[in-house]
């Protein structure tokens, strides 16, 4: 039951882009394509987890321990800036053609605030252990993904409407997000 | 139930006022401008000059190809000039424009011939007959006949017979099966054994009961003919429809009925070619429909070639005071002339007068999405998004939304409430986009 | 015009990157030492002010009289306060798990006779514009004075004589809820140590 | 020259404005922003950050070597805002509480925001220091009026001062998430069309 | 309680540590080249992205004029001489210098001497119209009106002239990019040198037709007549298809085909008024 | 001929006699039946309400066409006229009327005009509004004024809860459906609309009358207004099958707060709604289920209009998923 | 007609050519493509490697060093390529995680799931032969 509430939470009720405002720069950023968007989620879920579950033991088992709870910003952003540069020597390395693929079908993964948001966030979570932190990161990704995805297909959708002049590119995106989380609102709520 | 194809589909008001009216001859006229494309594919090449005396029947101008068509003088006369005309573009195109010779007795009617039924022709020389005679599709297409024959063997197991003629207005086509039914009936025969197949089906629209009768009555069942009475529903006529509605074959994305055994013609197509292969009469004239509510007498005419549509209105009785639109064709896939100095070519139907009050279009308003134009698409095409598409200048986007596969019907734009031009848009779209097919198949 | 930057071989980078992380660490550790006195001291005050604005005029230390109470699945704290040695009255924190979005927890300032001075809000995340108004005059304006042997502290939804806030029943009991705890807490400090 | 360092301020305000003109940052943007002070709050501490390691970095670029200059960048921000944090919990800790999590963000949108120096690290102290400055400024305005534009339709009042009575009705939307969008979409049209005109 | 320092200064070392190897071995295996040469043309380049130059965007050219050996087939329209000088200075490469141009509309046929003999309705896009018939006049050669090439330009240099109905180039703004010159799809738009004080002299017609049937669908058409032919003395003058044709080449600017057209076909730009009737001759060389 | 210039224009030269004006005034005759049982229940506050969002919705699209985008004015098309009426149906009579003309704005300004209008929204204009307006006044947007004893009184009509409240509220409070529904007008009062709640969704029948025109004038398919209610029954029912003293029945939730009202006029609002059939039964599925997992687990009582906003959303992704099938997409055709 | 070659179901990234080898050509490709939209793209970016490089094998034309070129991917490969990059070492982690948690300490399970990250990428490894079959990219000159 908890670990449900965890998922509709970071889903659907407070979701992580549309009412935790965490990972705006990609939500808004990413080109409007939806299959880029679905490649995006993926990416952006391995790195979430493999993120969380780091820096989580390295709070726990280093930090904590060592009365260095005020090093949480500096260390966790340097082990997220590492990871995903590992994640990426690690691919090409392996396998140089997986690689390439990734290379042309997705947008340079960037660590961007909801990585670091997420591991922050689950550190705080009610009787918190690893297992919970790890299903929150996936459970946020999820929302991420949801958000996405969506508005990557209102985008692809807005690009052939008349917008009026001056409401183009950043306005009517954040309306769009504006209204998406207006109408979440009524999953208020649920947990 | 009738047959018909599943989806899409409209049923405009069918205004067939003269379906009631014996095909009329015309005297010849006293000029003719025959163009020298007039059929899809390379232009003919002339091989008149000026001067030159020809007679009824003259190839005037030669094939440019395989995929071209012979060019045969429709009166006898002399040669004045090889000129420009305006073609249904407006645009002025090639044509050799003969004087009529008043005293040549070519020129008058020719008698009646005797029905005949034998076939004397081997399928290559009949081929042969319908490539020299000038037969190209007298649906609308103006194919090149024998193109279509040039078949291997057994790739082909049934001849369709497109006698639908689904435009509203149009009854160039039923009257023709009404008068000519058994010479249609001989030249199927003709075409089947060009093909090699023993099995033909013709395809009439319910409201056609007269011609579904007489056919029937004729057949008597024999030959491997079937008469098959279609639901009246605008594209029926379209040969994918057709064929699906016939035989529920659906021919391929970016296919040719040839792809599912089926080959198509056009009534006036069957008639034109047991014209040539039994009486030696190369295509020279075609029925031609004449219509319009305002008019005073409209008529179906037999018509040479070449005749300019001016003369023809004329014997109509002339162009009513309120006329706003001229229409090559029929209301839905017609042209609109800017003047009537066009003459008449293989592939004119029929001309339609329109008046004053119904010759504007509505104004266009924004698309509410109501998906009219997605349920009438035959094709299953999403025209709003193809014009919006185009509109947008993403033209790759709406190739991938097979652009290219639209018959330009123009059901969506019939429907559309918010009086949309959807497939003016979906035309230029196509266009844009075989270009761009082209130049990535150059890469 | 550009400056000569270091070239990167292993040991510069190694180097200069160790060099800077040192110095952030130093860095660090002593704003760390430096900042830890004035963050208790800033809890201290908080805690100190909502003391102040729920109790009459005192000169002890409620904070460090204070007494932890083991309430429901947390605890509550009891604070005395004292003008010269006589009893003034108490301030008693009470919470409520049923809040619209996590916990209220809210500090009761109670006379010796049980009767409400003031209340704080402490902590709440209710819906901005709805719950929050939880913290508002108005609202709070109607526990002053009341003693809840005689008032009953349930919202009027409920039978009791609470008026909620509008549009946020919920908040309006879990507030209820959190200072009917108070006041139990209290009567039971009270009862256990009579003389005060 | 003082010309060259006004027009390296100016950009940050209005032509590169991190909000409105290049998107960044839009995390804290939304999150903190539901009432002015918040704003201005989050926007000053973005800004001492920037500030100040712009200035460290710039001061010390010769000494990096290429390779680790990000790293480098990124211990000396997260230093700069741990910093701010544990001032602000010491100092000022309602404001503390209230921007939460958004603090330790600010590493994430420093590093964006400072990329260009980090990346090229080719400018002098006084050029990254004043390009810092006008980000930094850029950044302060666009949050202070997206909180002052959520808190007065939102809450019916201005940096705490409240102009309409506790119960009135006002736009409680503003102040919510959705509210935060909103206001920011119509604000960048706002700034899209003023811009637009002038230029 | 230093012991937290000390802790810090550890646990910071050693991530500074780990951090810098993992780097080290990065730029081992990750070495990436990249022509700073590319980025510093792309620096010179205008950024307005017209395609002018045949490629995607001023990035792309960058590429190619950094990759190119011979680069004097390559020109940025839009930088025009200066640019392409400043690129010539940069890469060591030799550019070629060429005459700036500039848009020139080649078509007069306004409501007023070209009367429409039908309507047209439909889409307001010359492309569209084009394909579906040959226009509301009675010539169909000459401009329809809908304004593609306005909607083409990005540099706001042309605009429709309500009186005409005809397109205007504003010849200041006109960076000669050449998006007009495609998007009209009957080629009414031509690229000619700007030469000095924007001095131009060209046919403002593109009618084929016999003079005769020309002259009755636009009464500015050109005929083919040949006095204009007859009087260049620079030889500068085709006549093909019943329509003449100034190559800018050999036009010296001298003006004297001007008068001679009998339907004021031809249209000349810039030149101060000329005085009463017959201009004197050495007035007219002054001026080339 | 005619003296004036003949017209050319492409194929086709006829057109059908449906129009998008005549679409629109067919909804709101349609709608006409229900705004009669709401003026006899709530008397002169309706009149006030539906007049100041229509007439504000209007005001607003002139305005905002005319002077901030310059556009040409389409107040005609009958599209705002719609939007007026319709959110006017979603409000309960009697609000404050500045609150109705904010809400006009927000969905005239904010939902339809700034994405460049009729048209090109991508939620529903109506339903913005009024969602708007009870994230933003929840306490005046639950006012409910009881019916038809109060119809002719100006202002301040006693309230009373609609029967989603009750439940909502009942559920609470830990009662059994047995206890709350003592208190629940009967299902013939809700047919006829003689319960609580917004000035629209009163009378079933009246709305399901307007339905049946617009289906039989093929405004609307069948499709959405049919699958959203089964699936509120289906969902409903299942909950109630598994434990009638907590959840209500079926019939009680279909003829309750707005799901008929949403299912005929508003999920089915062309421009945000899917193209296709097969696209508007899974938009409708999705909005059937959100509703019943908001009414029964959610903080709100009624969650049709979230439901249907949520699912406008993935309208562009149904859109992309389903589309018509291709003429000849199938590998290769079947020989007859 | 015949059917039109499809130029719309692929992926095109543009790049320049940063090192030729025999066949194998090095591609480093611009990292705005799929941030077209994004106003922020010349700021973007906290990993250094900004610039991706790709190699690819293309036996049949020769290309220059600098020159731009296009590199084209079919697209059905870009989700598979992300369900092996991504998507299947993440539900092994999380599947180790949950048996782990179940059977030892947290931080050994913590650090289980992260390790069997290595045989995994050993075995991507040992499948060399098969994805260099399967995601093959091509390039177009431009
Ligand atoms: C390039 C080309 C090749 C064709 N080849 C054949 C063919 O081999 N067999 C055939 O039956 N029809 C062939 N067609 C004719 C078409 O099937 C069709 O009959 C013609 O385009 C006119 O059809 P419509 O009047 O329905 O538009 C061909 C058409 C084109 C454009
Ligand atoms: C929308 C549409 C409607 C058509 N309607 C008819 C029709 O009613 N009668 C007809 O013979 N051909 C019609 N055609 C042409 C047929 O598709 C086909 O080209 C023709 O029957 C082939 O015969 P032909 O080559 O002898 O002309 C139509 C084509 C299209 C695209
Ligand atoms: C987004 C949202 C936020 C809400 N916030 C609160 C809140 O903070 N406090 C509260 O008591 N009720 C809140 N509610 C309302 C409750 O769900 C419930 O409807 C209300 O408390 C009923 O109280 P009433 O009888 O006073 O209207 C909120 C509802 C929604 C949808
Ligand atoms: C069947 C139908 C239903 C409609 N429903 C709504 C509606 O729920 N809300 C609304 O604002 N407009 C509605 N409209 C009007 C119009 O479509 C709407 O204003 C557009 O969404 C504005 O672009 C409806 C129109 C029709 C034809
Ligand atoms: S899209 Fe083409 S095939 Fe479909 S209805 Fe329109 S014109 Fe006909
Ligand atoms: S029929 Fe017209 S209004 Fe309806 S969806 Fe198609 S284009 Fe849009
Ligand atoms: S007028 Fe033509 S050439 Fe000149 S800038 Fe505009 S589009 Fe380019
Ligand atoms: S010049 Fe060409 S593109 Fe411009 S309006 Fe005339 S026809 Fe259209
Ligand atoms: S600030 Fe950019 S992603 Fe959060």
């Amino acid at each position: 039951m908890e670990y449900w509430t965890i998922l509709i939470g970071a889903v659907f009720v407070n979701n992580i882009v549309l009412s935790q405002f965490l990972g705006i720069c990609p939500f808004l950023g990413v080109s409007g394509k939806v299959s880029t968007s679905l490649g995006m989620s993926g990416a952006v879920l391995f790195v979430m987890t493999i993120a969380t579950t780091v820096t989580y033991l390295l709070h726990e088992y280093v930090l904590v321990p060592a009365g260095l709870d005020y090093l949480r910003t500096i260390t966790f952003i340097l082990v997220i800036a590492a990871l995903v540069q590992m994640v990426e020597i690690v691919l090409k390395k392996v396998s140089p053609p997986l690689y390439q693929a990734l290379g042309v079908f997705l947008p340079l993964i960037t660590t961007n605030c909801a990585v670091l948001g997420v591991a922050i966030l689950a550190l705080g979570l009610e009787n918190a252990s690893l297992l919970k932190a790890v299903f929150f990161a996936v459970s946020s990704s999820a929302g991420f993904a949801l958000a996405l995805v969506v508005f990557a297909s209102i985008r692809e959708y807005l690009e052939l409407a008349d917008l009026p002049e001056g409401m183009k590119g950043v306005p009517i995106n954040l309306l769009v997000a504006g209204l998406l989380s207006l109408a979440f609102l009524g999953f208020a709520g649920l947990v | 139930m009738l047959k018909t194809f599943p989806k899409g589909g409209i049923h405009p008001p069918e205004n067939k006022i003269t379906s009631g009216r014996p095909i009329r001859r015309l005297p010849a006229p006293k000029v003719v401008y025959v163009p020298i494309a007039q059929h899809i594919g390379i232009p003919a090449e002339i091989i008149v000059d000026r001067k030159d005396k020809v007679t009824v029947g003259q190839v005037i101008a030669r094939s440019g190809g395989f995929v071209s068509s012979n060019i045969h003088s429709p009166v006898a006369g002399t040669v004045t000039k090889l000129d420009m005309v305006v073609d249904t573009r407006g645009y002025k195109k090639q044509c050799i424009v003969i004087r009529t010779d008043p005293k040549d007795p070519a020129n008058e009617d020719l008698p009646e011939e005797m029905l005949k039924t034998e076939i004397a022709m081997a399928p290559e020389e009949i081929r042969q007959r319908i490539s020299d005679f000038g037969i190209v599709g007298l649906g609308g297409a103006t194919f090149p006949s024998h193109v279509k024959l040039s078949v291997k063997e057994d790739q082909i197991d049934c001849l369709v017979v497109n006698g639908v003629e689904c435009e509203p207005y149009l009854t160039a086509d039923h009257r023709l099966m009404l008068e000519k039914s058994q010479q249609i009936l001989v030249g199927i025969r003709i075409l089947m054994r060009a093909l090699g197949v023993t099995r033909a089906i013709i395809g009439i629209e319910n409201n056609k009961c007269d011609a579904i009768d007489l056919f029937r009555k004729e057949v008597a069942g024999n030959d491997g003919i079937q008469i098959a009475a279609l639901q009246v529903k605008y594209p029926q006529g379209g040969e994918k429809q057709l064929i699906r509605a016939l035989l529920g074959r659906e021919v391929p994305k970016n296919g040719l009925p040839m792809d599912v055994g089926v080959v198509v013609h056009n009534v006036g197509t069957v008639y034109a070619v047991y014209q040539a292969v039994q009486h030696n009469r190369p295509l020279t004239e075609r029925v031609v429909t004449v219509t319009g509510k305002s008019l005073q007498d409209p008529s179906n005419f037999w018509v040479r070639i070449g005749t300019p549509i001016s003369d023809l209105l004329e014997a109509v009785g002339g162009v009513p005071e309120n006329t706003r639109k001229i229409v090559s064709g029929g209301p839905m896939m017609g042209k609109a002339l800017k003047s009537t100095d066009v003459p008449v070519t293989k592939g004119t139907s029929g001309i339609l007068v329109i008046p004053e009050g119904e010759a504007s279009r509505g104004e266009p308003r924004n698309c509410i999405r109501c998906g009219e134009c997605v349920n009438v698409c035959p094709m299953g095409l999403e025209p709003h998004l193809l014009m919006n598409l185009t509109e947008k200048g993403m033209y790759e986007k709406a190739a991938q939304e097979d652009i290219l596969t639209c018959i330009e019907c123009g059901s969506c734009s019939y429907v559309c409430p918010s009086h949309r031009p959807l497939l003016d848009y979906i035309r230029f779209g196509k266009s844009i986009s075989r270009q761009l097919a082209t130049k990535t198949a150059q890469q | 015009m550009k400056p000569k930057r270091r070239a990167s071989t292993l040991a510069n980078m190694v180097l200069v990157l160790l060099a800077i992380t040192l110095a952030a660490g130093v860095t660090l550790g002593f704003v760390n030492q430096w900042t830890l006195e004035p963050k208790a001291a800033a809890q201290r005050a908080r805690k100190l002010e909502a003391l102040s604005s729920v109790l009459p005029e005192f000169n002890n230390q409620p904070v460090d009289q204070v007494v932890r109470l083991a309430v429901g699945r947390d605890s509550i704290e009891y604070y005395p306060a004292y003008m010269d040695d006589t009893f003034v009255g108490a301030a008693v924190t009470g919470y409520s798990e049923k809040g619209y979005s996590g916990n209220v927890r809210i500090m009761v300032g109670f006379e010796p006779d049980g009767t409400i001075l003031n209340i704080a809000v402490l902590e709440q995340k209710e819906t901005p514009g709805l719950g929050t108004k939880m913290k508002g005059e108005s609202f709070i304006r109607q526990f002053r004075g009341q003693n809840p042997s005689g008032f009953d502290l349930r919202v009027e939804k409920d039978g009791g004589e609470v008026d909620a806030l509008a549009g946020a029943t919920i908040s309006s009991r879990a507030f209820c809820e959190a200072a009917l705890m108070a006041y139990e807490a209290y009567v039971d400090q009270q009862n256990a140590q009579p003389d005060k | 020259m003082a010309q060259a360092l006004k027009q390296n301020f100016l950009k940050g305000i209005i032509k590169e404005n991190p909000v409105f003109v290049m998107l960044l940052g839009m995390c804290p943007t939304l999150g903190v922003t539901s009432s002015a002070f918040n704003g201005l709050g989050m926007g000053v501490a973005t800004l001492f950050v920037l500030l100040m390691s712009n200035i460290v970095v710039s001061l010390i670029r010769s000494q990096i070597p290429a390779k680790v200059r990000i790293p480098a960048f990124i211990v000396i921000i997260a230093s700069f805002v741990t910093v701010v944090e544990m001032v602000l919990e010491a100092y000022i800790p309602f404001l503390y509480e209230q921007l939460g999590i958004f603090i330790p963000l600010i590493v994430v949108n420093c590093l964006i925001l400072g990329r260009a120096e980090a990346f090229a690290a080719k400018n002098t102290l006084l050029d990254s220091a004043v390009d810092a400055l006008g980000m930094g400024v850029g950044f302060v305005i666009a949050l202070t009026a997206l909180g002052a534009t959520r808190e007065i339709l939102g809450n019916g009042s201005l940096f705490d001062l409240r102009f309409v009575s506790e119960d009135a009705s006002t736009f409680i939307l503003f102040i919510l998430p959705p509210g935060a969008f909103i206001a920011l979409a119509y604000l960048a049209y706002l700034f899209n069309r003023f811009t637009q005109k002038s230029a | 309680m230093t012991d937290s320092i000390l802790n810090s200064i550890i646990l910071l070392g050693a991530l500074g540590v780990i951090a810098a190897l993992v780097l080290y071995v990065v730029s081992k295996k990750f070495h990436v080249y990249e022509d700073p040469l590319i980025a510093e043309v792309e620096e010179l380049l205008p950024a307005a992205n017209c395609a002018g130059c045949g490629f995607p965007g001023c990035r792309a050219f960058a590429e190619k004029l950094v990759a190119t050996e011979d680069i004097s087939e390559l020109f940025c329209p839009v930088g025009g001489n200066e640019v392409m000088k400043l690129v010539s200075e940069t890469l060591g490469k030799a550019v070629a210098e060429k005459d700036p141009t500039v848009a020139v509309i080649r078509c007069q046929g306004s409501c007023e001497v070209r009367p429409k003999t039908s309507e047209y309705q439909g889409p307001k896009s010359c492309a569209i119209s084009d394909l579906i018939y040959s226009g509301e006049t009675d010539c169909q050669y000459g401009c329809l009106g809908d304004g593609d090439c306005v909607a083409a330009c990005s540099f706001d240099a042309m605009y429709m002239d309500e009186a005409t109905g005809l397109p205007v180039v504003i010849t200041d703004k006109c960076t000669s990019c050449g998006m007009c010159v495609d998007a009209c799809p009957r080629n009414i738009i031509e690229m000619r040198p700007k030469k000095k004080r924007d001095l131009k002299i060209f046919v403002g017609c593109l009618n084929e037709e016999k003079g005769g049937l020309a002259k009755k669908a636009c009464s500015v058409a050109c005929i083919g007549c040949s006095k204009c032919l007859d009087v260049c003395p620079k030889d500068a003058i085709v006549i093909e298809n019943n329509l003449a044709y100034i190559d800018p080449a050999y036009c010296t600017l001298c003006r004297k085909c001007v008068p001679v057209c009998p339907t004021g076909s031809i249209i000349e730009t810039n030149f101060p008024p000329r005085k009463e009737k017959v201009a004197e001759p050495t007035k007219a060389e002054s001026d080339a | 001929m005619s003296d004036q210039p003949i017209i050319v224009s492409a194929s086709p030269h006829v057109h059908s006699d449906r129009t998008s004006r005549k679409l629109m005034f067919d909804v709101v005759l349609a709608l006409m039946p229900a705004l009669l049982v709401s003026l006899y229940v709530f008397g002169y506050s309706a009149v006030i309400t539906t007049v100041a969002a229509v007439v504000s919705c209007l005001v607003f699209e002139y305005l905002i066409q005319r002077y901030i985008l310059k556009t040409p004015v389409t107040i005609g098309d009958g599209s705002a006229l719609i939007t007026g009426l319709l959110l006017a149906f979603n409000l309960p009579a009697g609000l404050p009327v500045w609150m109705v003309i904010a809400g006009s704005l927000v969905a005239i300004g904010i939902a339809k005009l700034s994405f460049g209008g009729l048209g090109f929204n991508v939620f529903n204009p109506a339903l913005v509004g009024r969602v708007f307006l009870l994230v933003s006044f929840p306490v005046q947007m639950t006012r409910w004024p009881t019916a038809v004893e109060n119809n002719t009184r100006l202002v301040d009509a006693v309230t009373g809860a609609t029967p989603l409240g009750m439940i909502k509220e009942g559920v609470q409070f830990g009662e059994t459906m047995s206890q709350i529904s003592t208190r629940l007008p009967s299902h013939t009062d809700m047919l006829l609309g003689l319960t609580a709640g917004s000035l629209g969704e009163m009378s079933a029948l009246a709305l399901i009358l307007g339905g049946i025109y617009l289906i039989a004038r093929k405004v609307i398919s069948w499709h959405i207004p049919v699958t959203v209610l089964a699936t509120i029954a289906l969902m409903t029912g299942l909950f109630w099958w598994a434990d009638p003293e907590q959840f209500a029945n079926p019939l009680l939730h279909v003829l309750s707060g707005g799901a008929i009202l949403g299912a005929f006029y508003m999920a089915t609002d062309l421009v945000t709604s899917p193209v296709t059939r097969k696209g508007m039964v899974v938009f409708a599925i999705g909005v059937g289920v959100i509703t019943v997992v908001i009414r029964l687990f959610g903080s709100y009582p009624e969650g049709i209009s979230f439901a249907i906003l949520i699912m406008n959303a993935f309208v562009p992704l149904i859109n992309r998923y389903f589309k018509p099938k291709r003429f000849g997409a199938r590998i290769k055709a079947k020989m007859v | 007609m015949g059917s039109i070659p499809s130029h719309t179901d692929v992926f095109v990234h543009s790049g320049v050519v940063s090192r030729v080898e025999g066949h194998s050509v090095t591609v480093t490709l611009d990292q705005n493509v799929h941030c077209e939209s994004c106003r922020a793209k010349g700021a973007c970016g906290v990993s250094d490697g900004a610039a991706k490089q790709i190699q690819i094998d293309d036996p049949t034309k020769t290309y220059t060093r600098d020159q731009p070129v296009r590199v084209v991917l079919k697209k059905g490969l870009g989700h598979k390529a992300v369900a092996w990059a991504y998507v299947f070492p993440f539900l092994l982690m999380t599947g180790t995680l949950i048996l782990g948690s179940a059977l030892f300490e947290e931080w050994l399970a913590g650090v289980l799931s992260l390790a069997v990250l290595v045989p995994y990428f050993t075995g991507v490894y040992a499948l060399k032969g098969y994805f260099r079959k399967t995601f093959k990219a091509s390039l177009q000159s431009l």
